[in-house]
C-alpha cells in the first residue's frame, strides 16, 4: 500500500508543480497547497502506515508511530498560516498590479 | 444476532448513499440532483452511523453521544444545506433542465421586477 | 545553566508579542525593543562566552532526553552565530526609527523583527531537523511580514515570488525529513550521525543529503536557486534589506556547514564534490550579478551571492582550515553585509536616487559615509587586515591544499569583480562632480550613517583583532570536523 | 418551558446523589423520575407540560424519518431507472407559517419530503418556492405537504 | 622599528584634525619631521658592518600571522629611498599643492601609502607582506583619485586599483602555497627551503602567482597600461609612486625571492624576456609622448622592465646591478617628475609641443634637468650614476648560459633588445630635456608666464642630483654601506663587491658607446623618425584591451544577468527545478541511489485504492479546470480526501486538524479570489506547456524514486517506542500525538503557534497598511 | 454460532460499505471535476463530506475505537458550514460571475 501512497505523494507533487508553473495567481497558490499536501503524505508514508492500533493508549499490543503524526500536524498548521498569508498576499498583489497574471508581473525595472 | 442488524444497517445505508451518488451523476440538472444529496445521501449516512454507534454500543460497550449528535447534525443540516444551494444556484442564473415543466419562481419574479 | 539556553530564543518571542500588542504606542515600543535588545545582547554575549569557556550547553526541551525530545544546543558555533544575529539585529532597531516610516513601525515592524530573531536565532540552536523546519517557517513569516510592509505594487510582486519560492523549498524540506526518517528513524541531529554512518546502502541517502541540500541552497541563495534574491532584497527598506541580507541566507548557509559537516559526511566525494562545483558557479554567477546593474541596493544585495559561494567552498574542501575559513566568512559576512545595507540605505537617502548613473560627489557633502562605505568596501573584498581577509585566507589555503586551482582562481577573480562592483559605487557614486538634488540634512544622513560606522567597526575588529576570535573559529571548527563532542554532548544520557 | 426541564434536570441529579451512583445509568433513571413527577404535578405548573411538547417533536422527527425513508427510495429508483424520464417544476407553496424557525423547519422537511426541495421564500414569506422532482400535479403536492409536515410543525411551535 | 613604520599612518589619522590650522600654515610643514625622522632611523643602520635585524610583534600567532620585520641590506635601501624621497616630496609637495585645497586627504594618503611601503620591504611574515601590499595599492588609488572631480583621475584610478589588485590577489595564492609547501609563514624561512619549494609540485603555480603580482605592480607588458594613466596624481604622488616606491614593489618582491627563484629556468626566460620586452617597448612608446610625464612614465615602464629584467638573468653581476639601478633610478627619475612639475606649475603647461626654451627662464631647473636626463640616457660620464648601472646592464646582459634550446635564443637575443631599448630611451631623454629647455620658446602660447620656482621647492629635485652626483663619484662609499648588503640579500650570498666607471675595452663598453651614437643620430632626425613611431596604434590599442574589457565586463554581465533573471516566475521555476532535477538524478546514478528491493509493506486494500484513486482524479482535475471556483472546490476534494487517508491510517488527530484547516482555507481562497475574473484559456505555446509536463512529470517521478528508495532503505528501528511506551507514564496523556505535540516536542508547538501569529500579523498589516496608505 | 456468523459478516460488510462508499465517493468527485456548473460542484462536495462521514464510520467500526466520532461529527459541522459559506459565496458572486457557464 505505501508505495500507492508514495505513487500519489509524487503525483500530487507533480500536478502542483504543474500548476505552479502556470502564469494565473490562482493556479500557482492551488500548485502550492497541492505540494504541500504531498509533503504531508510523504511524512505519513515513509513511516509505514498501518501498523498498529491508533496511537491513542488503549490494550492495543502494538501502536502506529505516533512522532510523524506530531511532524505532520505541525506542518499541517503551518502550512496553513502561510497558506493564508500566501492568499492575502496574492489577494492585494492583483488589487495592486491590477492583474493575476504573474508574467505581467516580472518587475524589471530595478535592473 | 446485533452483528447482524449493524450489518443491515451498514448496507442500506452503503446502498442509499452510493444511490444518492448515483442519482447525482445521473439526474439532468443541479436542482434534481440536490434531491438525490440532500434525500438518499443523507439517509445513507445516518444508516452508517448508526450501524457504527450500534457496534460501538453493543460491541465495545461505548456510549457514543458524538456519534448520535452526529447522526442528528447530518439530518437536520443537510435539507439546510440543500436549500442554500438550490436557491444560490437559482439566484445565480443556473439553468434549470429542459424537461422543466412550471416554473412559478420565474414567474413570480418577472412580475415583482417589472 | 541549561534552561537558560532557551532564552536567545523564548526572550525575542516573548519581546515579539509584547511589542505586537502595543504597536500602536509607537515611542514605548521602539524604547522597550532597544532595550530588550541591548539588553539580551549583554545576556547572550555573557552566555556565549561562558560556553567558549565552559563548553557546549545541551538544553533538553522538556527534560526529555535527546533523542526524544528537541535538543536546543548551545555549541560555540551557534553561540556564535547568535550573538552575530544580536549585534546586528541591535544595530538595526537603532537604524530603524530613523529610515522605517511611521506607518511600518507602527505595523508591527518590532514584533517581526523580533520573532525574525527568535526564528534565527532557534534554526542556529536546535538540534532537531524538523525542529529546524519549524524555525526556518518562523523566521520565514517573519521576513514575509517584513518585505510585505512596503506594501507597495512591486513590494507585493515580489514579496509573492519570494514566498513561493521559500514555500516550495520548506515542502521540499518536509519531503526530505520524511525520507530520512524513512531510513534512520530519527530527526535527532546527533542521532542521525551516528546512524548515517552505519547505513549500508548509502546511495539513497546521499541521494536524499543532496534534495536536503537544495532545500537549504534555495534559502542559502546557491547558485542555481537564487533567483528570487536580488529584487526581493532591494524592493523593501533598507533596514529589511540589512536583516535579510545579514540573517536570511545565512541561516541557509549555516545549516549547510552543520549539516554537511555532522550527518552527511559519509560520501564527501559526491556530495562535497559538488559543493565546490556550485560555489564556483555562484560566486561568478553573483559578481556577474552585481557587475550588471546600476542600482546600488541591487549592487549588495547580488553581492550576497559571491560570499554565500565562499562558504559553500569551505564545507565543499570540507577541511579542519576551509571549515574555520567558512565559519569566519560567514560571522564576517553577516556584520559587513548589515553594515552595507545600512551605507547604501543612507545613500540612498542622501542621494535622492538609487541609480549609480545620476549620482556623483557624495563623499564631498557626507565625508564619514563615503569613507565608511570604502572601507566596507575593502572589508567586503577581503582586503587585509579586516573581517573578511581572514576567511578568505582560511578558505584559500583549504583550497590549494586541495589543488583545487579553478576553485581558488574562480573565488580571487570574484573577490576582484567584487572590489570592481563595489569601487564602481564609490568611483562614480561618492567621487566626481557635486550632484544636484542631495539631500542636505545633515543630522538624519548622520544618525543612518552611525548604525553601519558601528558594524563596520566591529568587522574591522574581527579583523585586525582576529588573534581574539579565531582560535575559537579554529576549535569551532574542529568540532565541525570531529563530530564526537557534539554528539556526545547531546546524547550524553542515552 | 425551560423552567421545567431545569426542575427535571435537578429532580435527576437529586436522584443521582440520593443513589450515591454517578453515571449515565442513574442520571437517566433520575431523570424518568422526574418526567413523572412533573407529570403529576401538571396542574400546577403555570405552562404546558413540557413533556406534550416533546412527544409532539418525537411525533414531527417520526413523521420526517418516515417520509424521508419514502423520498429516499422513491430518489433511489429514478437514480437506477434506465432511462430518467421525469418532468421536473417549481411550484410556489402557499403558507400559514410566519416566523423565521418555522419556515427553516418547513423548507428543510420539504428539502426531505419525496420529489421536493425548497428552493426559495418569496419575499413577503408568504409563498415558499419549491423544485419537485417530478410534478405531474401541482394541487396535489400542495395539499400533501400542508397535511403533513405544516401542521405538525404548528404542533410543536404553537 | 615597529614605530617608525606605524609613524607615518599614526600620523595619517590624526592630520584630519591638523587641517584646522591650515589656514596659517601649509599643513605640510607640520607633518614634514615624520618623514624626515624615520630617514634618520634607518640611516643609522648604514655601514660596512651592517648586520641584518628583525623585529617581530605578534599579531594573529594562532593563524601564524605577524608583525614581524626583517631589515636585511635589501630592506634597508628601500627604507631609505622610502622616507627619503618621501621627505622631499612632501617639502615638495609645500609648494607645488595650494592650500585651499583638502590638503589633509592628500597627506592621509601619502602617509598610509608611506606606512604600507615601509611595511611591504620590511615585512618578513608572507601575510604581513600582503597586507601592506593591498594597502599600497589602496592608497594610490586614492592618490591617484585625489583629484576626484576630473574624470581622467577617476579613470586612472579604478584602473590602477583593479591591476594591481589582481596581481595581489595572484600574489596572495602564490604566497598562500609558499606556506603550505614551507610550512612557515617567514619569508626568512622560506629562502632557507628554497629546494622544497623549487622541488614542490606546486612550483609552476607558485611562480606564476607571485610573478603576476610583481608584473602588475612594477608595470611589466603588459600590464604596464595603468601607469601612464595614474599620472593623473598631483605630480608630487608621481614623484613619488613612481620614481622610487610604489611601482618598485614589484621589482622589491621578485627581488626577495630572488634567493629561491634565481637561477630557474622558467624564472629567466619569463623575466627577462618580458623585462626586455617591457624596456623596449616603454622606450619605444615614450619617445612617441609628447606630456612631459608621459614621457617620464614610460620611461618608467621601461627602467622598471630593465630592472626586472636582470633580475630574471639571475648571475652576481645582473642581481648586483639590479639593486644598484633601483638607488639609481630612483634619484634621476624623482628629481625628473620633480622637475617635471615644476615646469607644469611655472607654466601652466606640460606639453612639450608648447615648451622650449626655458633655460632661460628657469636655468636653475634646467641645470638639474641635465643631469636627471643625462643620467637616465646613461650617457658615459663618471658623475652619473645611471651610466655605472646601465653598464652592467650591457655586461649582464651578455653574461647569460642557457638552459633550453628556447632559452638559447633568448641568450641571443638579449643583448640586442637590451642596446634597442637604451636607444630609445636616449632619446626621449635627450628629447625632454633638449626640446623643453633650449630651443625657441614659446612663451605666448602658454597659459603662465614662465619664471624660476621658489627656491624651497628646486630643494628637493636639487638634492635627488646631488645623489645623482655623489652616487657617480664615490660609487664606493655607497656600495660598500649600502648596496652590497642589498646585493647579497638578493643574491642569497656574497655578491658583487666592486663598482668601477672603466671596466676596459669590454663589449658592453662599445654597446654604451653605439647607444650614445646612433641614439644620438636618431634624436638629431627625430622628425624623420616620426612615422615609424606612429606606425604602431601602440598605447591606445593595449588600452583598448583594458576598455574592452571593463566594458564587456559590464556589458556581459548585463546581457547575461538579464537573459536568465527575467523576472518571470515561471521562467525561475523552470530553472530551479531543472536544476535540481538534474543534479538530484546524477546523483542518484552515481551513487547508486535507487534502491528497489521492496521492503514489507501493509497490505492493499480496495477501499484505500479507491480514496487514492478519487484523490488523484481530482489532482489530476486541477490542471485541467477551467472555472476558478471549480478548482478551489477540487483541491478541497484533495484535502478531504487527504483527511480520509488519515482516519483510514491511525491518524484521527490529523484528520481533524486537516478539516479544519482544508474548510478554512477554502473560505479563504473563495474570499480571496471573489473579484478575481475567471481563468481565461491561456495563451501559452505548445513549447512551454510541454516543459511544463516535462518538469512536472519528471519531478514528480524523482519525488516517487527517491521515495520509494528510502522507502525500501530502512535501517533502524524508529525511536518511536519510547514515546509509545513513555507518553503515558511520563507525559500523562494517553494520546500519544498530543503528548508529543505538547511535551516531547512543545518546542515544535510553540513556535508553530508562532508562525499563526506571525502569519495573522503580516495579514493585519497587509490589510490595513492599505487603507492608510492607498497604493502606491 | 450465530454470534460467529454475524462477527464474520460484520467484517465483511464493513468490507463492502467501505468499497460501496469509496465508490460513491469517486463518482461524486467526477461530478466535483465535471460541473458544469458551481452549483453542482457545491452538490458534489457537500455529498463527499457526507460520505467521508460514513468512511469514517466504517473506520469506527473497523478500528474499534470511538476516537474518530469527533471527526465524524466535525465533518458534519464543517461541511455545514463550508456549503453555507460556499452557496452564499456562488449566490453573490453572481455580479461577476455572469459568464460562467
Ligand atoms: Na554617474
Ligand atoms: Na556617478
Amino acid at each position: 500500500m505505501e508505495f500507492i501512497l508514495i505513487g500519489l505523494a509524487s503525483l500530487l507533487f507533480g500536478t502542483g508543480i504543474y500548476n505552479l508553473l502556470q502564469k494565473q495567481l490562482l493556479r500557482i497558490i492551488i500548485g502550492t497547497v497541492l505540494v504541500s499536501h504531498g509533503a504531508h503524505l510523504f511524512l505519513l508514508t515513509m513511516a509505514r502506515v498501518k501498523t498498529g492500533a491508533p496511537p491513542l493508549i488503549s490494550d492495543a499490543s502494538s501502536y502506529t508511530d505516533p512522532l510523524p503524526q506530531a511532524l505532520i500536524l505541525t506542518a499541517i498548521v503551518i502550512s496553513f498560516g502561510v497558506t493564508s498569508f500566501l492568499l492575502v498576499l496574492a489577494y492585494r498583489t492583483y488589487t495592486l498590479n491590477k492583474t493575476d497574471n504573474m508574467e505581467e508581473m516580472r518587475g524589471r525595472e530595478y535592473e | 444476532m446485533i452483528d447482524i442488524i449493524i450489518s443491515l444497517l451498514l448496507l442500506i445505508g452503503t446502498f442509499f448513499t452510493f444511490s444518492g451518488s448515483l442519482g447525482i451523476i445521473r439526474f439532468p440538472d443541479v436542482y434534481t440532483r440536490l434531491h438525490a444529496a440532500t434525500k438518499a445521501a443523507t439517509l445513507g449516512v445516518a444508516g452508517v452511523l448508526l450501524g457504527a454507534f450500534f457496534y460501538l454500543l453493543f460491541d465495545q460497550g461505548i456510549v457514543s453521544g458524538k456519534l448520535l449528535i452526529g447522526i442528528v447534525f447530518v439530518l437536520m443540516t443537510a435539507p439546510i444545506s440543500g436549500h442554500m444551494i438550490s436557491r444560490a444556484a437559482y439566484n445565480s442564473g443556473v439553468q434549470l433542465t429542459q424537461h422543466t415543466k412550471h416554473d412559478q419562481l420565474n414567474q413570480d419574479t418577472r412580475r415583482t421586477t417589472k | 545553566m541549561s534552561n537558560l539556553i532557551f532564552l536567545p530564543i523564548v526572550i525575542p518571542l516573548l519581546a515579539s508579542i509584547v511589542a505586537a500588542l502595543f504597536a500602536k504606542q509607537l515611542r514605548g515600543v521602539r524604547l522597550f525593543s532597544q532595550i530588550t535588545a541591548v539588553l539580551s545582547l549583554v545576556f547572550i554575549s555573557g552566555l556565549t562566552f561562558y560556553i567558549f569557556s565552559e563548553g557546549t550547553i545541551v538544553g533538553q526541551a522538556g527534560g526529555w532526553q535527546a533523542p526524544y525530545g528537541i535538543s536546543i544546543v548551545g555549541d560555540p558555533l551557534a553561540m556564535l552565530l547568535v550573538t552575530t544575529t544580536n549585534v546586528i539585529g541591535t544595530a538595526a532597531l537603532f537604524y530603524a526609527p530613523r529610515i522605517l516610516e511611521r506607518q511600518q513601525e507602527t505595523f508591527y515592524f518590532y514584533g517581526f523583527y523580533f520573532l525574525l530573531i527568535s526564528g534565527v536565532s532557534g534554526a542556529f540552536m536546535t538540534g532537531d531537523l524538523f525542529n529546524l523546519f519549524v524555525f526556518f517557517e518562523v523566521l520565514l513569516m517573519a521576513s514575509y511580514g517584513l518585505i510585505v510592509l512596503g506594501n507597495g505594487k512591486a513590494q507585493l510582486r515580489e514579496s509573492f515570488k519570494y514566498v513561493l519560492f521559500n514555500l516550495f523549498s520548506s515542502m521540499l524540506f518536509i519531503v526530505s525529513v520524511a525520507y530520512i526518517y524513512s531510513i534512520t528513524g530519527t530527526v535527532n541531529f546527533a542521532q542521525l550521525a551516528e546512524r548515517v554512518e552505519s547505513v549500508d546502502q548509502q546511495g539513497a541517502l546521499t541521494t536524499v543529503g543532496v534534495i536536503l541540500f537544495f532545500v537549504f541552497a534555495v534559502k542559502g541563495a546557491i547558485f542555481p536557486l537564487y533567483y528570487w534574491l536580488p529584487n526581493s532584497y532591494v524592493v523593501p527598506n533598507p533596514v529589511v534589506s540589512a536583516l535579510f541580507g545579514a540573517l536570511l541566507t545565512k541561516v541557509g548557509i549555516y545549516s549547510i556547514i552543520r549539516i554537511y559537516t555532522l550527518i552527511f559526511v559519509h560520501e564527501t566525494g559526491v556530495t562535497h564534490q559538488l559543493f565546490i562545483w556550485l560555489a564556483m558557479l555562484t560566486m561568478l554567477f553573483g559578481v556577474i550579478g552585481a557587475l550588471s546593474t546600476h542600482n546600488v541596493k541591487l549592487i549588495i544585495a547580488y553581492n550576497i551571492i559571491p560570499a554565500v559561494g565562499f562558504m559553500l567552498m569551505g564545507v565543499g574542501l570540507y577541511s579542519p582550515e576551509s571549515i574555520a575559513g567558512s565559519v569566519y566568512y560567514l560571522m564576517h559576512d553577516m556584520v559587513i553585509k548589515g553594515a552595507l545595507f545600512f551605507l547604501i540605505g543612507a545613500l540612498v537617502v542622501a542621494a535622492g536616487t538609487k541609480d549609480l548613473r545620476q549620482m556623483s560627489g557624495v563623499i564631498q557633502r557626507y565625508p564619514l559615509l563615503g569613507w565608511i562605505f570604502f572601507v566596507a568596501s575593502l572589508i567586503l573584498a577581503g582586503v587585509p587586515p579586516f573581517s573578511g581577509f581572514i576567511g578568505k585566507i582560511l578558505l584559500l589555503e583549504g583550497g590549494l591544499a586541495q589543488e583545487e586551482f579553478l576553485l581558488v582562481i574562480v573565488a580571487l577573480l570574484s573577490s576582484l569583480l567584487i572590489l570592481l562592483s563595489m569601487m564602481r559605487i564609490f568611483v562614480y557614486g561618492f567621487w566626481g562632480e557635486k550632484m544636484d538634488g542631495m539631500s542636505s540634512d545633515y543630522k538624519h544622513i548622520r544618525k543612518l550613517t552611525i548604525p553601519g560606522v558601528v558594524l563596520v567597526g566591529i568587522a574591522i575588529f574581527l579583523g585586525v583583532g582576529a588573534e581574539f576570535v579565531y582560535p575559537h573559529i579554529e576549535s569551532i571548527s574542529n568540532m565541525l570536523y570531529d563530530r564526537t563532542e557534539y554528539i556526545s554532548s547531546v546524547l550524553k544520557e542515552s | 418551558m425551560a423552567v421545567q426541564i431545569v426542575v427535571n434536570l435537578l429532580i435527576a441529579i437529586t436522584w443521582m446523589f440520593l443513589s450515591e451512583t454517578y453515571d449515565f445509568v442513574s442520571f437517566f433513571v433520575g431523570y424518568v423520575i422526574g418526567i413523572g413527577l412533573l407529570f403529576l404535578l401538571r396542574r400546577f405548573l403555570t405552562d404546558k407540560y413540557y413533556m406534550v411538547r416533546v412527544f409532539s417533536v418525537i411525533k414531527l422527527i417520526l413523521i420526517f424519518i418516515k417520509e424521508l425513508i419514502l423520498s429516499s427510495i422513491e430518489i433511489v429508483k429514478h437514480a437506477y431507472k434506465p432511462s430518467i424520464n421525469v418532468e421536473p417544476g417549481i411550484f410556489a407553496l402557499p403558507i400559514d407559517l410566519t416566523s423565521d424557525k418555522e419556515i427553516t423547519l418547513l423548507t428543510s422537511l420539504i428539502s426531505l419530503t419525496p420529489g421536493t426541495l425548497s428552493v426559495s421564500v418569496s419575499y413577503d414569506c408568504k409563498h415558499v418556492y419549491i423544485h419537485a422532482m417530478d410534478l405531474p400535479d401541482v394541487e396535489a403536492s400542495i395539499n400533501d405537504i400542508k397535511q403533513t409536515f405544516e401542521s405538525a410543525i404548528m404542533e410543536v411551535t404553537r | 622599528m615597529i614605530f617608525a613604520i606605524f609613524a607615518p599612518l599614526l600620523l595619517a589619522i590624526i592630520i584630519p584634525f591638523l587641517s584646522r590650522w591650515k589656514d596659517k600654515i601649509h599643513t605640510g610643514w607640520l607633518i614634514l619631521p615624520i618623514p624626515f625622522a624615520v630617514f634618520i632611523y634607518f640611516l643609522q643602520f648604514v655601514g660596512s658592518d651592517f648586520q641584518p635585524k628583525v623585529f617581530s610583534v605578534d599579531w594573529i600567532p594562532s593563524l601564524d600571522i605577524a608583525l614581524s620585520f626583517h631589515l636585511d641590506g635589501l630592506s634597508l635601501l628601500f627604507a631609505l629611498l622610502i622616507s627619503g624621497i618621501g621627505t622631499l616630496v612632501v617639502l615638495y609637495s609645500i609648494y607645488y599643492l595650494n592650500h585651499k585645497e583638502q590638503l589633509s586627504h592628500f597627506y592621509t594618503y601619502l602617509y598610509i601609502f608611506m606606512t604600507a611601503m615601509l611595511g611591504v620591504i620590511l615585512s618578513d611574515n608572507v601575510f604581513g607582506l600582503y597586507a601592506f601590499w593591498e594597502f599600497t595599492s589602496i592608497s594610490s588609488f586614492l592618490l591617484i583619485g585625489y583629484w576626484h572631480h576630473r574624470e581622467r583621475s577617476r579613470y586612472g584610478a579604478l584602473k590602477s586599483m583593479l591591476i594591481t589588485v589582481f596581481g595581489g590577489f595572484s600574489l596572495l595564492a602564490g604566497l598562500i602555497l609558499l606556506t603550505i609547501v614551507t610550512g612557515t609563514t617567514s619569508i626568512q624561512g622560506m629562502v632557507d627551503q628554497a629546494d622544497t619549494i623549487v622541488n614542490s609540485e606546486f612550483f609552476p603555480f607558485i611562480l606564476t602567482f607571485l610573478i603576476l603580482g610583481a608584473f602588475t605592480k612594477s608595470a611589466q607588458f603588459p600590464f604596464h597600461i595603468w601607469l601612464p594613466d595614474a599620472m593623473e596624481a598631483p605630480t608630487p604622488v608621481s614623484a613619488y609612486l613612481h620614481s622610487a616606491t610604489m611601482v618598485k614593489a614589484g621589482i622589491y618582491l621578485m627581488a626577495r625571492f630572488s634567493p629561491i627563484l634565481a637561477g630557474e629556468p622558467y624564472v629567466f626566460i619569463i623575466l627577462s624576456l618580458v623585462g626586455l620586452v617591457t624596456l623596449t617597448w616603454g622606450s619605444y612608446m615614450a619617445v612617441r609622448q609628447t606630456d612631459l610625464k608621459g614621457i617620464l612614465a614610460f620611461s618608467t615602464i621601461s627602467q622598471l622592465g630593465m630592472i626586472m629584467a636582470m633580475l630574471g638573468f639571475g648571475t652576481k653581476v645582473a642581481l648586483f646591478a639590479a639593486v644598484f639601478h633601483i638607488l639609481n633610478h630612483a634619484t634621476f627619475k624623482g628629481s625628473l617628475f620633480m622637475i617635471a612639475g615644476i615646469v607644469d606649475h611655472e607654466t601652466g603647461s606640460r606639453d612639450i609641443r608648447k615648451l622650449g626654451g626655458l633655460f632661460t627662464f628657469m636655468p636653475v631647473s634646467a641645470t638639474l634637468a641635465i643631469f636627471g636626463t643625462f643620467s637616465m640616457a646613461g650617457v658615459p660620464l663618471p658623475f652619473l650614476n645611471g651610466f655605472y648601472s646601465k653598464e652592467m646592464f650591457f655586461k649582464a646582459s651578455l653574461d647569460n648560459t642557457a638552459s633550453s634550446p628556447f632559452a638559447e635564443t633568448l641568450v641571443t637575443i638579449i643583448p640586442i633588445l637590451a642596446v634597442v631599448g637604451s636607444i630609445f630611451t636616449f632619446i626621449y631623454s635627450m628629447y625632454l630635456f633638449f626640446n623643453t629647455f633650449t630651443g625657441e620658446s614659446q612663451v605666448d602660447e602658454l597659459p603662465k608666464h614662465p619664471h624660476e620656482a621658489p627656491k624651497m621647492m628646486l630643494l628637493p629635485p636639487f638634492i635627488l642630483v646631488l645623489g645623482v652626483l655623489t652616487i657617480g663619484l664615490f660609487p664606493t662609499i655607497f656600495n660598500e654601506s649600502l648596496i652590497t648588503h642589498a646585493a647579497d640579500a638578493v643574491y642569497g650570498g656574497e655578491a658583487n663587491k666592486d663598482i668601477y666607471f672603466w671596466h676596459g675595452l669590454i663589449p658592453a663598453f662599445y654597446m654604451s658607446i653605439a647607444v650614445v651614437v646612433i641614439g644620438a643620430v636618431m634624436y638629431l632626425t627625430k622628425s624623420k623618425w616620426d612615422r615609424i613611431y606612429h606606425a604602431l596604434p601602440g598605447r591606445l590599442s593595449l588600452n583598448k584591451v583594458y576598455d574592452w574589457i571593463v566594458a564587456k565586463t559590464e556589458t556581459a554581465s548585463q546581457a547575461i544577468t538579464q537573459f536568465y533573471m527575467t523576472g518571470s516566475l515561471r521562467n525561475y521555476m523552470v530553472l530551479l527545478l531543472t536544476a535540481i532535477s538534474a543534479i538530484v538524478i546524477s546523483v542518484m546514478l552515481i551513487t547508486d541511489g535507487m534502491n528497489f528491493d521492496m521492503a514489507e509493506t501493509a497490505p492493499i486494500t480496495t477501499s484505500e485504492v479507491l480514496v487514492v484513486l478519487f484523490m488523484a482524479a481530482a489532482a489530476v482535475a486541477t490542471i485541467f479546470a477551467r472555472n476558478r471556483i471549480a478548482i478551489i472546490l477540487i483541491v478541497g476534494v484533495v484535502g478531504y480526501g487527504m483527511a480520509v487517508l488519515f482516519v483510514m491510517y491511525r491518524a484521527p488527530d490529523l484528520a481533524l486538524t486537516q478539516l479544519i484547516v482544508e474548510t478554512v482555507t477554502v473560505a479563504l481562497f473563495l474570499l480571496c479570489f471573489y473579484h478575481l475574473p475567471n481563468l481565461n484559456k491561456s495563451k501559452t505555446t505548445w513549447f512551454t506547456k510541454s516543459t511544463n509536463v516535462i518538469i512536472s512529470v519528471v519531478f514528480g517521478l524523482i519525488m516517487m524514486v527517491v521515495g520509494i528508495s528510502a522507502y525500501n532503505g530502512r535501517a533502524f528501528d524508529p525511536i518511536a517506542q519510547y514515546f509509545i511506551d513513555n507518553s503515558y507514564k511520563l507525559g500523562g496523556g494517553d494520546n500519544m500525538v498530543n503528548v508529543i505535540l505538547v511535551d516531547f516536542r512543545g518546542i515544535d508547538t510553540l513556535f508553530e503557534v508562532a508562525v499563526l501569529f506571525g502569519a495573522a500579523l503580516a495579514i493585519v498589516a497587509m490589510i490595513k497598511l492599505r487603507r492608510n496608505k492607498g497604493a502606491n | 454460532m450465530l454470534q460467529d456468523f454475524g462477527a464474520d459478516m460484520l467484517s465483511v460488510t464493513v468490507w463492502i460499505s467501505f468499497i460501496g462508499i469509496s465508490l460513491s465517493i469517486i463518482l461524486l468527485v467526477y461530478r466535483t471535476i465535471k460541473g458544469p456548473t458551481n452549483a453542482d460542484r457545491a452538490v458534489a462536495l457537500d455529498s463527499i463530506g457526507i460520505n467521508m462521514m460514513a468512511l469514517v464510520g466504517l473506520q469506527a467500526i473497523n478500528l474499534a475505537t470511538d476516537q474518530l466520532n469527533d471527526i465524524v461529527l466535525l465533518i458534519g459541522i464543517l461541511l455545514f458550514i463550508g456549503t453555507i459559506a460556499i452557496a452564499k459565496f456562488l449566490e453573490k458572486g453572481v455580479i461577476i460571475d455572469r459568464h460562467n457557464h
